[in-house]
């Protein structure tokens, strides 16, 4: 690390190809030491520019690269092994062949040096990636080539990317004048990672004090208005995940009075579909990357299944007694959870996430989304908006209403209103398996999955106004949005011990909730 | 009417003043009218009758009065009372009894406990516990049950009973109440034309003590009543006046008559 | 004819065999301690772990007494009275703390151990009192009370019913448990309370202490249930039978129903409040997962089970569901949440008068 | 009214009830060839039964193991399976019929402090044995419990230790999480007084607890983002229990918290947990146990050929507390063997000093403290949902239940 840099420039404007044979064969062995030697002999590499480090390190990075019994390093090529000193394929290597092994420190000095190697790279993706990894490095030895690679750049991303990479170069390095203008360029930026390195250079450097609380106290504003919008989006997530648990309920509850209290389960069931299906595309590569997709439709046939099941079985001879419905739907609710446990285990089953809902989404404004939670919000609000087709444009949804409204003088129209009541209810617990699928991408996949939303599912409804979709989606945003802005100060569990008494209180003030059905009709 | 029945005491009656003054009373709900600016006087010891197709008011005209909805605007007053500051039970209790178009008894006590409970008496839970049955109190619910015909079913289960006998016993709880003014909701509903006539005997008896309002659709006994007539036709007054002047009335022969 | 006016349903002598069989099961239940003091090998020996489970049974009737009362007689279905059962427990939880003086693990003379170990410096004032064993039982019935009165107020009021009613309630002990789970409330979060030494002098754990708060419980049961007989066929009674069926008739003959449920509710809290305060020093232990939702629903099930708005039937519904309960948590211990689901739908689909409808005629 | 019927149901109700629990108790001592019974006392439901269901197959495997060597004391080895539902007063009432009812000699069982806290009196009571598998907080010794997890001498310590060391990645700021009960509030006390002792003062530390099974992470990820923007090397101390882990880790995950800016180190995540998680975006983050799957060696191929036979699943994962139960288990054996007879006070003496060779390739030994002598081990989390340790502690450490960063244990007697 101590190297002059006027020697790394040379190197690397000259690449001298003697030099640079010496720099990487002799930091190769280290690969073979403990990960304090791995780390060094990864520094090493990195510094060295040699374009035989790139394969090596990389090979690293994916856990690919071998060590061999005496001490050489070899390298994957095709089918076999080569030597990666001599290049030469490494015969008898297999015997006493390991894997070298990565820790954390290895990994950073990994992810500094790689950065370092591809930031020249042709590939506009690795650039940019390498940007980032450099400017998370933050090793002054890094100026002269994030120099060179600006002096190229020319997508715009990337050059705001190398700016702060050579920003926080600047930064820990012993030139005054680019510090004092890296800390402005750090002010501009605006993000927790400027932020961080500006405190921690402002402890060592008591003459930019002045200059770094300024760069602060921007970010900070930036920060502070990007934190209300992620506390919004976080509260907007929650919603959605209420909205998705509680629209069943509105339907089976809000429409037809039935308090199922097994209504979690049915949401565990659309989350043990979504394994089911994945475990099935897992055989069928082409298959695969639409199993999530394919959840849908399957979890939803599965729960309106066992809901059509439960109704024409049980429910429907307990109409008008809601109370004895409640009961009665708490046992089925406790054998459906111990089927489960036995049939699948009481272990946690892994559902994967598709590649495009993982990570984050960085929206303008710098305001960053997880891609989960930003899905599931729109699932929620799709699956709204088909439940109001449903209920307004449809066959059924009219047979639906008339049902509601009056069901002798449907009855008499010639609607068939059990078989009404049954894909009702089937609807409404369909609606629960839809989001079984969306909780197994956030939640445990276990049989426990449900228990966690029935109550709030059902204070959702509640409060929104039994009966009204608007009010579930109004209620469910209002309940999500509340409970984050909240949780800061109150803590996770008081903001929602809050939530839960407001809401007691709501209810007292009015009754029939937020969206309340007016008139003679909602009197009964 | 039977000894057992004796009339309140120490009631101060003025019968000049009236007992139940509506004036400008509207109920809107959702944009709809149930009443419209309804004005309506019932005079103390008076009975009242009252018509309207279905839809008039008639019903929400005595939830108002009752306290079951605020209206929307107008007045109500029950002697100096406004009622729509007040709760049913407190209405009630000012003496005001209701009798609903559809029987509602409680099914699961006796025709006596459903009596006992309509009887006046301090209304409390801890009145309620330390209730005692006197000996006076029973001779009056004995003496209600004969009145409405329901002896030999006195210690039956209201459940059980047949509709005239649930119409019956509601009247008998509204007996029991011993209130001022009565509101009967289509009292004779589903009676035999020997009951109703015998309806009719015991409305008119109580009225003179104390005042009646019976909303009706059967014109027939509307007409035994002999009382003055109101018309309600769209949460308004349509016409008011003796059985004959509103039948001969060309707006309510139009509205509900005619048709 | 006079003598059954007030008394309706069961006739006199159906009232008298009634008695006679629940005087016999007290009896029954009364000479349990006195089995479990024969020797072991005597035949009708009755192990410890049948006396205490027994205790701890008694104390669940007692609080299927007080649901019956708010559900079978009002119609008030409470999903919440496993936290008024709870808030008794932990008053008597409290109480047994203090007790343990400075026995606790960290010796201190008068903060309990979780308490030294959150790093307290002196006790939170809602404690102080409750090292008196009459405020402690004072306690266990008023908080679930004063609880019961401020919800009850606000929601009868306004007029909630049904299953209105049950949703909030159920969401009070959800916001209560998930309030008690915080270490922060001085409450010893999740593990609650523990380790308790001694109650009235008398050290906990032994047949002894077993004996006496067995009889305590059973008492209490007594006098619960003549309690609440005495409620349900006075005037009151009947008034809250007319609330159940048809609460706005009972309105217009000029009952302020408010008060009368309201009554019956602050009644029926503080009895579960009582029953929770006997059943911690039994089974040693008071902590969150009482408040949880499924407890109280599950005890409105045992209410269910045996019949409700009988209140024989709450009793026997407690004491047949739990120990159905305990025998097959051990006999299956894979398939018994099948059994005891399947149970409740059967009951709720078949038997809507619940165990006593099987012997009994239509109650009321 | 069919009142004789109704006294009748009572009655028999209550008889025959009594009849069914107390049948065995009626039955003669055991005399020399009666069975010797193992009492498991784990939750097969509710919340719990997650991680629980486990450890119940390990106590049946090992019963099944030992009945397959010609039982113990030429006697055979029975199991008495309980399931008291993740509910702790039901774990004292179960506990008190293992005891009194099926007379069981040992018992097997618990999982969180709680549930042992509610049955500690009643093994106290009636002086029966239990074997308690679970790392947990310590503060505690009960004569008639052996705790064979972890003290926090032996997880939570030396895993800050590594994380503050060169190669765990220099942390100088601690975030510590929770689930808000008494093994992690305990825990990060005993760490908070470790860390100020190590010169990282309040101001460097973050505690925050969560609710059992919480699932919405997103607030606290994104504050722990900020906590470790202040411009020190930060990290995480998860305490976080069961349930909870699979969203805090998919959220840290969503949030691109990369094990090389922030590692995360757990003690109640291993290779159960990780099983129901997709762990490519976890790799790099840590665990401390004292026992991983990955451990190579014989006695922990014994250990994992038994198992995936046992539960017939050739991928069934292992993890440490399974590891604690299977030497809990065989330290009993050779205790019960050197005692010749099963009954507790001869057992306990004779538990005292047992060794055994552990799955986790160290030989481990009952200290008078009823507590073991583990070694600690750091893994990194694997792409494939494995450990690979990083780290580990040269010998077995001795626990110290009574920890000495906690204040109030200065005038205690050490354990």
């Amino acid at each position: 690390m101590k190297r002059p840099l006027l020697g790394l420039l040379l190197l690397l404007l000259l690449a001298l190809p003697v030099r640079a044979q010496d720099a990487f064969t002799g930091a190769l062995p280290g690969l073979a030491g403990g990960f304090a030697d791995i780390a060094t002999a990864v520094e090493r590499l990195g510094a060295a520019g040699d374009p035989r480090a790139l394969p090596v390190l990389r090979a690293l990075q994916e856990g690919r690269l071998q060590k061999a019994g005496d001490g050489r390093i070899l390298l994957p090529e095709g089918a076999g092994l080569v030597d990666a000193a001599t290049g030469q394929p490494a015969e008898a290597a297999g015997a006493g062949a390991e894997a070298v092994r990565l820790n954390n420190r290895v990994r950073q000095a990994l992810r500094g040096a790689l950065g370092r190697l591809q930031i020249l790279s042709p590939d506009p993706a690795e650039r940019q990636a390498a940007a980032e990894a450099v400017f998370r490095s933050r090793s002054a030895e890094n100026v002269p080539v994030l120099r060179q690679a600006l002096a190229r750049e020319t997508v715009p991303r990337i050059r705001t990317q190398l700016e702060l990479a050579l920003a926080a170069s600047q930064l820990v390095g012993t030139d005054e004048a680019g510090k004092r203008d890296a800390v402005a360029r750090l002010g501009s930026a605006g993000t927790v990672e400027a932020r961080a390195l500006l405190l921690e250079a402002r402890g060592g450097n008591p003459d930019l004090v002045t200059a770094i609380d300024v760069s602060i106290a921007t970010i900070e504003r930036t920060l502070s208005l990007r934190r209300a919008a992620e506390t919004l989006f976080q509260g907007l997530s929650l919603g959605s995940v209420l909205l998705l648990a509680a629209l069943g309920l509105a339907i089976t509850f809000g429409v037809m009075g039935v308090i199922n209290m097994a209504h979690g389960e049915f949401v565990m069931l659309g989350a043990y579909a979504t394994f089911l299906v994945q475990e099935f595309c897992r055989g069928i590569p082409w298959l695969a990357p639409w199993s999530l997709a394919l959840s849908v439709p399957a979890a939803f046939l599965v729960t309106a299944a066992a809901g059509a099941l439960l109704e024409r079985g049980l429910i429907r001879h307990l109409y008008g007694r809601p109370l004895e419905t409640l009961l009665m739907t708490f046992g089925v609710g406790m054998i459906l959870q111990q089927a489960v446990r036995l049939a699948f285990g009481a272990q946690n089953r892994e559902v994967l996430s598709p590649a495009w809902m993982q990570g984050t989404l960085l929206l303008p404004g710098g305001i960053s989304v997880t891609q989960n939670r930003l899905w599931i919000i729109v699932f929620g609000l799709a699956v709204l908006l088909l439940v109001f087709a449903a209920i307004r444009l449809t066959r059924f949804g009219l047979e639906m209403r008339a049902v509601v409204q009056n069901r002798r003088i449907a009855a008499t129209m010639g609607i068939r209103t059990g078989r009404v009541d049954a894909m009702t209810f089937a609807f409404g617990s369909g609606l629960a398996g839809l989001a079984g699928v969306a909780l197994s991408q956030i939640d445990n996949v276990s049989p426990n999955l449900g228990t966690g939303y029935i109550i709030d599912s059902f204070m959702v409804v509640v409060f929104g106004g039994v009966g009204s979709l608007a009010g579930t989606l109004v209620g469910a945003m209002t309940l999500g949005i509340v409970n984050k802005m909240l949780e800061p100060w109150a803590g996770a569990v008081l903001a929602k011990v809050f939530v839960l008494i407001a809401i007691m209180l709501f209810i007292q003030r009015r009754p029939k909730g937020l969206f309340a059905l007016k008139g003679r009709a909602a009197e009964s | 009417m039977s000894d057992g029945y004796s009339p309140p005491l120490g009631r101060s009656k003025d019968s000049s003043a009236p007992v139940l003054y509506l004036d400008g009373v509207s109920v809107v709900f959702d944009g709809f009218r149930a009443l419209n600016n309804l004005s309506l006087v019932v005079d103390a010891g008076e009975l009242r009758a009252i018509i309207g197709p279905n839809g008039a008011g008639k019903t929400t005209m005595m939830d108002v009065i009752t306290g079951k909805t605020r209206p929307t605007a107008g007045v109500v007053r029950f002697r100096d009372h406004d009622l729509t500051r007040l709760d049913e039970a407190t209405i009630a209790n000012l003496g005001i009894g209701r009798k609903f178009q559809k029987p509602t008894v409680f099914d699961a006590l006796t025709v006596f406990e459903n009596l006992e409970l309509a009887l006046k008496a301090p209304r409390g839970p801890f009145a309620c516990l330390a209730w005692l049955l006197s000996g006076e109190a029973r001779r009056r619910i004995e003496a209600t049950v004969e009145e409405i015909g329901l002896t030999a079913r006195m210690h039956d289960r209201a459940a059980i009973l047949s509709h005239g006998q649930r119409q019956w016993l509601e009247i008998g709880m509204l007996l029991m109440q011993d209130p001022e003014l009565l509101l009967v909701d289509e009292p004779v509903a589903g009676m035999t034309d020997q009951e109703t006539e015998h309806t009719a005997a015991l409305l008119v008896r109580i009225a003179g003590q104390r005042s009646v309002v019976v909303v009706e659709h059967d014109l027939e006994f509307v007409r035994a009543l002999g009382s003055k007539v109101t018309v309600l036709c769209e949460g308004s007054m349509l016409s008011e006046g003796s059985i004959d002047h509103v039948q001969n009335d060309p707006r309510v022969i139009e509205v509900y008559l005619g048709r | 004819m006079s003598a059954t006016i007030a008394t309706p349903a069961p006739g006199t002598t159906g009232r008298l065999t009634i008695r006679l069989v629940l005087i016999g099961a007290i009896l029954v239940l009364a000479v349990l301690p006195v089995l479990n003091q024969l020797p072991a090998e005597s035949t009708l020996h009755v192990s410890d772990f049948i006396v205490s489970i027994t205790g701890k049974w008694i104390t669940y009737a007692v609080l299927a007494l007080a649901i019956d009362l708010a559900w079978g007689y009002a119609g008030i279905l409470s999903l919440g009275h496993g936290a008024f059962f709870a808030l008794g427990g932990y008053a008597m939880g409290m109480h047994l703390m203090r007790l343990i003086g400075p026995r606790g693990v960290y010796g201190h003379p008068t903060l309990p151990d979780f308490m030294v170990f959150l790093g307290y410096q002196e006790l939170p004032w809602y404690w102080l009192g409750f090292e008196h064993f009459p405020y402690a039982v004072l306690m266990a019935m008023a908080v679930p009370g004063v609880l019961a009165a401020i919800l009850g107020f606000l929601a009868f009021r306004s007029r909630i019913t049904g299953v209105y009613l049950s949703i909030i309630t159920q969401a009070m002990t959800y916001a209560l448990m998930l309030a008690f789970f915080r270490n922060d409330m001085g409450f010893g979060g999740n593990n609650g309370f523990t380790d308790f030494k001694e109650l009235l002098g008398m050290p906990l754990n032994t047949d002894n202490a077993r004996a006496v708060l067995f009889y305590a419980s059973l008492a209490l049961l007594v006098v619960a249930f003549l309690a609440c007989t005495r409620i349900t066929q006075s005037k009151l009674g009947r008034v809250l039978v007319a609330i159940r069926d048809a609460e706005s008739r009972v309105r217009f003959l000029g009952y302020d129903v408010t008060r009368h449920k309201l009554f019956v509710f602050v009644l029926s809290a503080a009895l579960a409040g009582l029953a929770g305060a006997l059943y911690v020093p039994q089974v040693g232990i008071i902590n969150p997962g009482e408040f949880s939702p499924g407890n109280s629903i599950e005890a409105v099930i045992w209410v269910a089970v045996g019949g409700r708005g009988t209140l024989v039937g709450a009793v026997l519904g407690a004491f047949s569901v739990n120990a159905l309960k305990t025998w097959l948590t051990t006999v299956a211990p894979d398939l018994w949440l099948f059994a005891l689901g399947g149970l409740f739908v059967a009951v709720t689909l078949f038997l809507p008068r619940g165990l006593i409808g099987l012997f009994a005629k239509a109650p009321k | 009214m069919s009142t004789t019927s109704l006294t009748f149901t009572r009655r028999a109700a209550l008889a025959g009830l009594g009849a069914a629990l107390a049948a065995p108790a009626i039955r003669p001592a055991f005399g020399q060839g009666a069975p010797i019974k193992v009492g498991v006392l784990h939750s097969l439901s509710g919340t719990m039964a997650i991680s629980e269901t486990a450890l119940r197959d390990t106590v049946l495997m090992m019963v099944e193991w030992i009945n397959g060597r010609g039982g113990l004391l030429g006697r055979k080895v029975e199991a008495v399976v309980v399931d008291p539902a993740s509910n702790w007063p039901l774990f004292a009432e179960k506990a008190r019929e293992l005891l009194q009812v099926h007379k069981v000699d040992v018992t097997f069982g618990c999982w969180t402090s709680v549930s042992r806290k509610s049955v500690l009196p009643v093994f106290e009571e009636l002086n029966g044995m239990l074997f308690y598998p679970v790392q947990y907080e310590g503060e505690e010794e009960s004569r008639n419990i052996f705790y064979t997890g972890a003290a926090p001498n032996q997880q939570a310590i030396p895993a800050v230790e590594y994380l503050m060391s060169a190669d765990g990645g220099d942390a100088k700021r601690i975030a510590l999480l929770g689930t808000d009960y008494v093994y992690p509030r305990t825990t990060n006390r005993i760490l908070r007084g470790f860390l100020n002792a190590k010169g990282i003062g309040n101001a460097d530390i973050m505690e925050e607890y969560t609710p059992f099974g919480h699932s919405d992470w997103q607030g606290i990820v994104a504050r722990v983002k900020r906590f470790a923007s202040e411009g020190k090397k930060t990290a995480i101390v998860s305490t976080i229990n069961g349930d909870a882990n699979v969203p805090f880790y998919r959220e840290l995950g969503n949030q691109g918290i990369k094990a090389e800016d922030i590692p995360c180190v757990a003690f109640s995540v291993g290779e159960e947990e990780l099983a129901g998680i997709d762990t490519r975006p976890l790799v790099g983050h840590l665990a401390a146990w004292n026992y991983f799957m990955s451990i190579k060696g014989a006695p922990n191929e014994e250990l994992l050929k038994l198992w995936q036979a046992h539960i017939k699943n050739p991928k069934r994962v292992t993890n440490d507390p399974m590891e604690a139960t299977y030497t809990g288990f065989r330290m009993w054996t050779q205790a019960v063997q050197k005692a010749g007879t099963t009954a507790v006070d001869a057992v306990r003496t004779a538990m005292i000093g047992q060794k055994l060779m552990a799955p986790c390739g160290y030989e481990e030994e009952m200290l008078a403290n009823h507590h073991l002598s583990k070694p600690v081990f750091i893994g990194e989390v694997q792409a494939d949902g494995q450990f690979n340790i990083v780290w580990k502690t040269p010998n077995a450490v001795k626990a110290e239940n009574w920890s000495q960063f906690i204040p109030e244990n200065a005038n205690r007697r050490r354990g």
